[in-house]
C-alpha cells in the first residue's frame, strides 16, 4: 500500500462521483459542484502518476499540468456561475 | 506496528470519498459548498502527502478559495433574486422536476462501471513509471530557474501557459458580455473591529502575494499562487466595498486583463529571430524575460480573478434591467 | 533532547485543545457556546503547536514564517468570531422581530 | 520523532472529520461556518507538522495561504449573508 | 524578429482578439483587419507546405515530447482554410447581422479568441495542449452561444457550457491515463505505444469526451438549442466551424492509435446511423428554420461518423478522406445556411416554417442562398457534399458494406424531405401576398452567404485538387 495506489483510487472514486452528480443533478449549481468534483478526480489522477517513491523528487510536468487544469477549471466554473446568475435574474423578472 | 502516515492516508483518502458523496447528496446547498470548500483544503492535503506542494498551493488558493468565494457569492444571489434569503433557506436555487431514482441507479450503476474499467486500468498502468524526470533534470540548467515546476509552466511548455491565461481572458469577456450592471446592493454594516483587520491583513496579503510569485524561480510558488492570493486582496476590498467598480473603471480593469495575455505573446514573438523560434529564450536572458512575464501575468490573473468573482461589466444601466441584477 | 521533549509536550496540549474544540462544537447547545469553544481551540491550539514547532525549526526563515501563521490564524480567528457573532446576533433578532 | 508526529497528525485530522458533522448538520450557516473555520486551523496545524515530518519547508508557504483563506471565507460568508433581503 | 507563417497563424488571432478587446469602439475594424490577415498567414503557410510537405516547428527550441511541437500538413492546412475562409465571409456577414453596439463590441474579442483556438487545435501535436485549446474554443463558443442575450439563450448556452466542460474534463482524465501509461503526451508518443489496457481506457475517454463535444447522437442533446437560439452569425461560426475542431482532434487520435476492435468501429457507426435517423426525423418535425438547420448538424455528424467507420477496417486508414471532404463541405456550407436563415428571419420577422409563404416581404436572394446550400448537404451534384458523400458510398459499396449504403439513402431522401418543407414555403405562390418590401434584393449582407453558398457548390469541381493536398506532409500516414 503506497500513497500513490491509495490516492490513485481516491482520485478515479471522485471523478466517477462526479460524473454521476453531473449525470443525475438537477440543481444548476450542484451540476457545477459535480463537475468540480470531476476535475479534482483528474487532478488527483495526475499527481499521482508524478509521485515517485520518495527520496526521489516527483515528475514536475503533470504538476504544472494540474496547475494549468485548476486555472482552466476556475474560468469555466466562473462563466457557467454568471451564467446562471444572470438566467435565475431574468427568469425571476418574469414571474414578476 | 503499523506505520502511522500509512493510516493517514487512508484516513484522507477516505474522508475525500465521503465528502465528494456528502457535497453532491446533502441537501441544504450551502452546506454542500462548504463541504466542497473543506474537500478542496483535504485534497490540498492529501497532494502535500503525494510531494505536490505547488499543485496544493494552487488548489488551495484558486480551487478552493477563489472557487468558494464565487460559489457562497453566487448562491447568494441566487437565494436573493428567488427572495428565500433566510436562515432556514430552500434547498435547491432552480426550479426541478424530480428525478425517478430508477434512473438515478442506472446512472450510477453505469459511472460505478466505469469507476471498475478505469480502476482495473489504473492497476494495471505501471505506477512511479516512465515520465519527464530525466529530460527535465538534463534541460532545467538551460530554462532559467531552478525550480522544475516554474521551468514546465514558463519555459518548456510555456505555449500551454500562456493558452491557459488565455482561457482566463475568454472567462473574462464572456462573464462580461452575460452579466452587467452595477451592483445596488447596500453596503454591508462592518464594525470597527473590520476595519482594524482590514488594515493589518490587506497589506500582509498583499507581500505574501508578492512573496510567493518571487520565490516561485527556485521553490513551490509563482505567477498563479501569487496572483490568486493577490486576487484575495481585491476579493476583500469589492466584499467590504472598500472599492467599487464604476463604469470609468472599465478602460483600465480591460487593460488590466490583456497586459499579462499581452507581455507573454509579445515577448514570446520579440525573442525569435537569428535561428530561434518563438517561445526560445536566449539563455543569458532567460531568468530576467521568466520573472517579467510572471510579474506582469500575476498582475493580470490578480485583477481577472477579482473581476470573474465580481462577474459583471460596471456599466449604468437602465432601472428595470438594473433591478435583479444587485 | 530536552528540547525535544518540550516542543513534543507543546504538539500534545495543541492537539488537546483542537480536540477539546471539536467536542465544544459538537456538543454545546448554541451557537454563542460553540463559538467560545472554537475560538479557543483556534487561538491556544494553533499557538502551542506553532511553539513548538519553532522549537523545531532550522532556520529563522521556518521560525519567521511560523510567526506569520500564528499571528494570521489568531487575527482571523479573533475576527471572524466577531463578525460571525455578530451576524448571529442581528439574525436571532430579525427572527424574534 | 517522526511516529510521533505521525501520531499527532493522524490524532487531528481524526478531530477534523469529527468536525465535519457539524458542517453536515449545521443547522444554521454559521455553525457550518465556524466548523469549517476550525478545518482550516486544524489543517494549517497539520501542515505545520508535516513541514517538519516530511522535511518540506514549502509546506510553511501553503500552510500561509490556507490561514488567509479561511480568513477571506469566512469575511465572505459574514458580508454575503448579512446583506438585507429588500 | 523573425516570424514564420505558422506563429502568425496563431498569434494574429490572439493579438486582434486583445486589441477588439482593449479598443471597443473600433474592434469591428480591428476584427476584419485581423481576419484578413490570418487568411493572409494561412496562404502563406500553404505555401511552405506545398513545397515541404510538412512544416514542424519545436515551440521554445524543446523537442517534443518534453516541449510542444507545432505541426502543419496537408490535412490541418485544409481545417486551417476552411477556417480563416468560412471564418473572413462570416465576419462580412456579421457586419449587418448585428445591429446592437453591445452584441458587435462582444463578438469580435470572442470569435477572434474562438479563431485562435481552433487555429491552436489544427497545428497542435500534443494531447494537454488541445484540452487547453478545446477549453479556450468551449469558452468563446459559449460566450457567442449567449451573445442575444435571451432566455433561450442563455438556457442553451448554459446546457452547451455543461457538456463542454465534461467533454473536456474526460479528455483530461484521458490525457492523465496517457500520462500513467506513456509518461509523455505528444502524438508521436502515442503512435509509437504498444496497446495496453490503460492505454485503451485513455483513449476510450478522450474519445467519449469528444464525442460529446462535437454532438454525436446521442450525446447531441445539446446541439440543437444552442445552434438554434444563437445570433446568425454565431450560429454560422458554431455549427459551421467549432464541432469541426472535436471532430478533426477524433479523426488524429484514432489514426494514431487504433481503435482496438472491429466492434467499437462498428459502434461508432451505428452511433452515426442513429444520428441521421432521429435527426433527420426531428429535422421534418421542427417548426423552426434555425431549428432544422441545426438539426440537419446533427444529421452530418452522424454521416461524417459513418464514413469514419465506412471501411469497417481497423485504423480507419482508408476512410478519413471521405470523412475530411464532408467536414469541409458541411462546414462551408452550413455556415452559409445559417447566414441565409439568419437573413430571412431578420426581413420576415419570424422564421416559423409554416408560415414563410404568407411573408409580406421576400428575402429572394437569401432564400435562393439557403436553396444552394442545401444542395451541398443534401449532396447534389456538382457539390462538395456530393464528392464527401459519393466517395463514403463507393468505399462502402466496394466494401460490401451495404447498410452503410442504405443508411446513407435514407439520410439523403430525409435530409431531401425535411428540406422541401422549407422550399415549399419558398415557392409557393397561391396565396395572396403583401406588397414587397424594401429589403428585397441586392443587400450587402447577403453577399457573404451567397458567396459561401457558391463556394460550397464549386469546391466540389476541385474535388481532385483538395484530396491531393491533403494527403501532403503524410497527414495521417506513418510519420507525424
Amino acid at each position: 500500500m503506497t500513497p500513490d495506489l491509495i490516492y490513485g483510487l481516491t482520485g478515479i472514486a471522485v471523478f466517477a462521483i462526479g460524473l454521476t452528480g453531473a449525470l443525475c443533478a438537477q440543481d444548476r449549481l450542484r451540476r457545477v459542484l459535480a463537475l468540480k468534483l470531476c476535475s479534482l478526480g483528474a487532478g488527483f489522477l495526475l499527481v499521482v502518476a508524478a509521485w515517485r517513491e520518495p527520496p526521489a523528487a516527483p515528475d514536475p510536468v503533470p504538476h504544472a499540468l494540474v496547475i494549468t487544469g485548476i486555472v482552466v477549471m476556475i474560468s469555466a466554473t466562473a462563466v457557467a456561475l454568471a451564467l446562471i446568475r444572470r438566467l435565475q435574474s431574468l427568469e425571476a423578472e418574469d414571474d414578476d | 506496528m503499523t506505520d502511522p502516515f500509512l493510516i493517514l492516508d487512508l484516513l484522507l483518502a477516505g474522508a475525500v470519498i465521503a465528502l465528494a458523496v456528502a457535497t453532491l447528496t446533502v441537501r441544504d446547498l450551502f452546506a454542500a459548498i462548504v463541504l466542497f470548500i473543506v474537500l478542496g483544503l483535504l485534497s490540498a492535503l492529501a497532494w502535500v502527502r503525494l510531494s505536490a506542494p505547488d499543485v496544493a498551493l494552487a488548489e488551495a488558493a484558486i480551487g478552493t478559495g477563489v472557487t468558494g468565494a464565487l460559489l457562497l457569492k453566487t448562491l447568494h444571489h441566487l437565494r436573493y433574486v428567488a427572495g428565500t434569503l433566510g436562515e432556514q433557506t430552500a434547498h435547491g436555487v432552480t426550479p426541478v422536476t424530480p428525478v425517478p431514482m430508477s434512473v438515478i441507479w442506472a446512472n450510477a450503476a453505469f459511472c460505478g462501471l466505469i469507476t471498475l474499467g478505469l480502476a482495473i486500468a489504473f492497476l494495471d498502468a505501471p505506477l512511479g513509471g516512465p515520465g519527464f524526470d530525466a529530460l527535465v533534470a538534463d534541460a532545467i540548467p538551460a530554462s532559467g530557474v531552478d525550480h522544475g515546476v516554474t521551468a514546465v509552466l514558463l519555459n518548456f511548455r510555456s505555449y500551454d501557459t500562456l493558452m491557459e491565461v488565455v482561457v482566463l481572458l475568454a472567462a473574462v469577456i464572456a462573464v462580461w458580455q452575460i452579466e452587467r450592471g452595477l451592483s445596488e446592493a447596500p453596503s454591508p454594516d462592518l464594525s470597527v473591529i473590520w476595519q482594524g483587520f482590514a488594515r493589518l491583513t490587506l497589506p500582509a496579503i498583499v507581500v505574501v502575494g508578492t512573496y510567493l510569485l518571487w520565490k516561485g524561480s527556485e521553490a513551490p510558488g509563482g505567477a498563479f499562487q501569487g496572483g490568486a492570493v493577490l486576487a484575495a486582496v481585491g476579493i476583500l476590498l469589492l466584499l467590504s466595498r472598500l472599492y467599487v467598480p464604476r463604469p470609468a473603471h472599465r478602460a483600465l480593469a480591460r487593460w488590466g486583463f490583456v497586459l499579462g495575455t499581452g507581455v507573454f505573446a509579445g515577448v514570446a514573438l520579440l525573442v525569435t529571430g537569428g535561428g530561434r523560434v518563438t517561445f526560445e529564450y536566449p539563455p543569458e536572458h532567460a531568468k530576467t524575460l521568466i520573472l517579467l512575464i510572471e510579474g506582469l501575468v500575476t498582475v493580470s490573473i490578480a485583477v481577472t480573478l477579482a473581476a470573474l468573482f465580481h462577474g459583471r461589466e460596471p456599466v449604468a444601466v437602465r432601472a428595470k434591467e438594473a433591478r435583479h441584477d444587485a | 533532547m530536552m528540547l525535544d521533549l518540550i516542543a513534543a509536550s507543546l504538539v500534545v496540549f495543541g492537539t488537546v485543545f483542537f480536540i477539546a474544540g471539536t467536542v465544544g462544537l459538537l456538543r454545546f447547545p448554541d451557537i454563542y457556546c460553540r463559538l467560545h469553544a472554537l475560538t479557543k481551540a483556534d487561538g491556544l491550539g494553533l499557538a502551542l503547536v506553532a511553539l513548538g514547532m519553532t522549537l523545531k525549526a532550522e532556520s529563522f526563515g521556518e521560525v519567521f514564517r511560523i510567526v506569520l501563521i500564528w499571528f494570521f490564524v489568531a487575527l482571523a480567528s479573533a475576527t471572524c468570531g466577531h463578525l460571525i457573532a455578530a451576524y448571529a446576533r442581528q439574525a436571532d433578532r430579525e427572527g424574534k422581530a | 520523532m517522526t511516529t510521533f508526529f505521525g501520531i499527532i497528525v493522524v490524532t487531528l485530522l481524526v478531530s477534523i472529520l469529527t468536525g465535519l458533522i457539524r458542517v453536515h448538520r449545521g443547522p444554521r450557516p454559521a455553525d457550518r461556518m465556524m466548523a469549517a473555520q476550525l478545518v482550516g486551523s486544524a489543517a494549517v496545524a497539520i501542515l505545520l507538522i508535516l513541514s517538519r515530518a516530511m522535511d518540506m519547508p514549502a509546506l510553511l508557504d501553503v500552510a500561509v495561504v490556507f490561514a488567509l483563506l479561511a480568513a477571506v471565507a469566512v469575511v465572505g460568508f459574514v458580508v454575503l449573508a448579512s446583506r438585507k433581503v429588500s | 524578429m523573425t516570424i514564420d507563417a505558422m506563429t502568425l497563424t496563431l498569434f494574429l488571432p490572439l493579438f486582434g482578439a486583445m486589441a477588439a478587446f482593449v479598443f471597443p469602439r473600433v474592434a469591428t475594424g480591428i476584427g476584419l483587419v485581423t481576419v484578413v490577415a490570418t487568411c493572409g498567414a494561412v496562404w502563406l503557410l500553404a505555401l511552405e507546405v506545398l513545397k515541404a510537405g510538412a512544416v514542424v516547428t519545436p515551440l521554445g527550441g524543446w523537442e517534443a515530447p518534453l516541449g510542444i511541437a507545432l505541426r502543419a500538413d496537408g490535412l490541418s492546412l485544409a481545417m486551417l482554410a476552411m477556417t480563416s475562409g468560412v471564418g473572413l465571409l462570416v465576419s462580412l456577414g456579421a457586419l449587418d447581422a448585428l445591429r446592437d453596439l453591445r452584441q458587435r463590441q462582444y463578438f469580435w474579442p470572442l470569435w477572434l479568441l474562438l479563431l485562435t483556438g481552433m487555429n491552436g487545435v489544427y497545428l497542435g501535436t500534443d494531447i494537454f495542449n488541445l484540452y487547453v485549446m478545446i477549453e479556450v474554443i468551449a469558452l468563446a463558443a459559449v460566450g457567442l452561444t449567449v451573445l442575444s442575450g435571451t432566455k433561450e439563450a442563455l438556457r442553451a448556452g448554459l446546457e452547451y457550457m455543461y457538456a463542454s466542460i465534461l467533454g473536456a474534463l474526460l479528455f483530461l482524465m484521458g490525457v492523465g491515463f496517457v500520462y500513467l501509461h506513456l509518461g509523455r503526451l505528444d502524438f508521436a508518443g502515442l503512435l509509437e505505444a504498444e496497446p495496453s489496457g490503460a492505454l485503451s481506457a485513455a483513449l476510450a475517454l478522450m474519445l467519449v469526451g469528444l464525442l460529446l463535444k462535437t454532438a454525436l447522437f446521442p450525446l447531441h442533446f445539446w446541439l440543437p438549442a444552442a445552434h438554434a437560439n444563437a445570433t446568425a452569425p454565431a450560429s454560422a461560426l458554431l455549427s459551421g466551424l467549432v464541432v469541426k475542431a472535436a471532430l478533426y482532434i477524433f479523426l488524429r487520435l484514432t489514426t494514431y492509435v487504433p481503435l482496438p476492435d472491429e466492434i467499437l468501429v462498428a459502434l461508432i457507426g451505428a452511433l452515426g446511423a442513429g444520428a441521421v435517423l432521429w435527426g433527420g426525423v426531428q429535422a421534418l418535425r421542427a417548426e423552426r428554420l434555425k431549428l432544422l438547420v441545426a438539426w440537419s448538424t446533427v444529421v452530418q455528424i452522424g454521416l461524417i461518423f459513418i464514413a469514419f467507420a465506412r471501411a469497417g477496417q481497423v485504423g480507419l486508414t482508408e476512410s478519413w478522406k471521405a470523412a475530411a471532404l464532408l467536414i469541409l463541405a458541411h462546414g462551408v456550407a452550413k455556415a452559409a445556411m445559417f447566414l441565409a436563415a439568419g437573413r430571412i428571419k431578420d426581413e420576415v420577422g419570424h422564421d416559423i416554417i409554416r408560415d414563410l409563404d404568407r411573408a409580406e416581404v421576400r428575402p429572394t436572394l437569401a432564400q435562393f442562398t439557403f436553396a444552394l446550400a442545401a444542395i451541398s448537404i443534401i449532396g447534389l451534384p456538382p457539390s462538395l457534399g456530393f464528392i464527401g458523400k459519393w466517395s463514403l458510398m463507393e468505399g462502402a459499396m466496394a466494401a460490401g458494406y451495404w447498410h452503410w449504403v442504405a443508411i446513407t439513402m435514407i439520410g439523403t431522401l430525409l435530409s431531401v424531405a425535411y428540406f422541401s418543407r422549407v422550399f415549399a414555403g419558398f415557392l409557393r405562390f397561391d396565396r395572396v401576398r403583401g406588397p414587397v418590401g424594401e429589403h428585397q434584393g441586392w443587400a450587402l449582407a447577403d453577399v457573404a452567404p451567397l458567396t459561401l453558398a457558391i463556394a460550397s457548390i464549386s469546391l466540389g469541381l476541385m474535388a481532385a485538387p483538395i484530396l491531393s493536398f491533403i494527403e501532403l506532409g503524410y497527414a495521417l500516414g506513418v510519420t507525424p
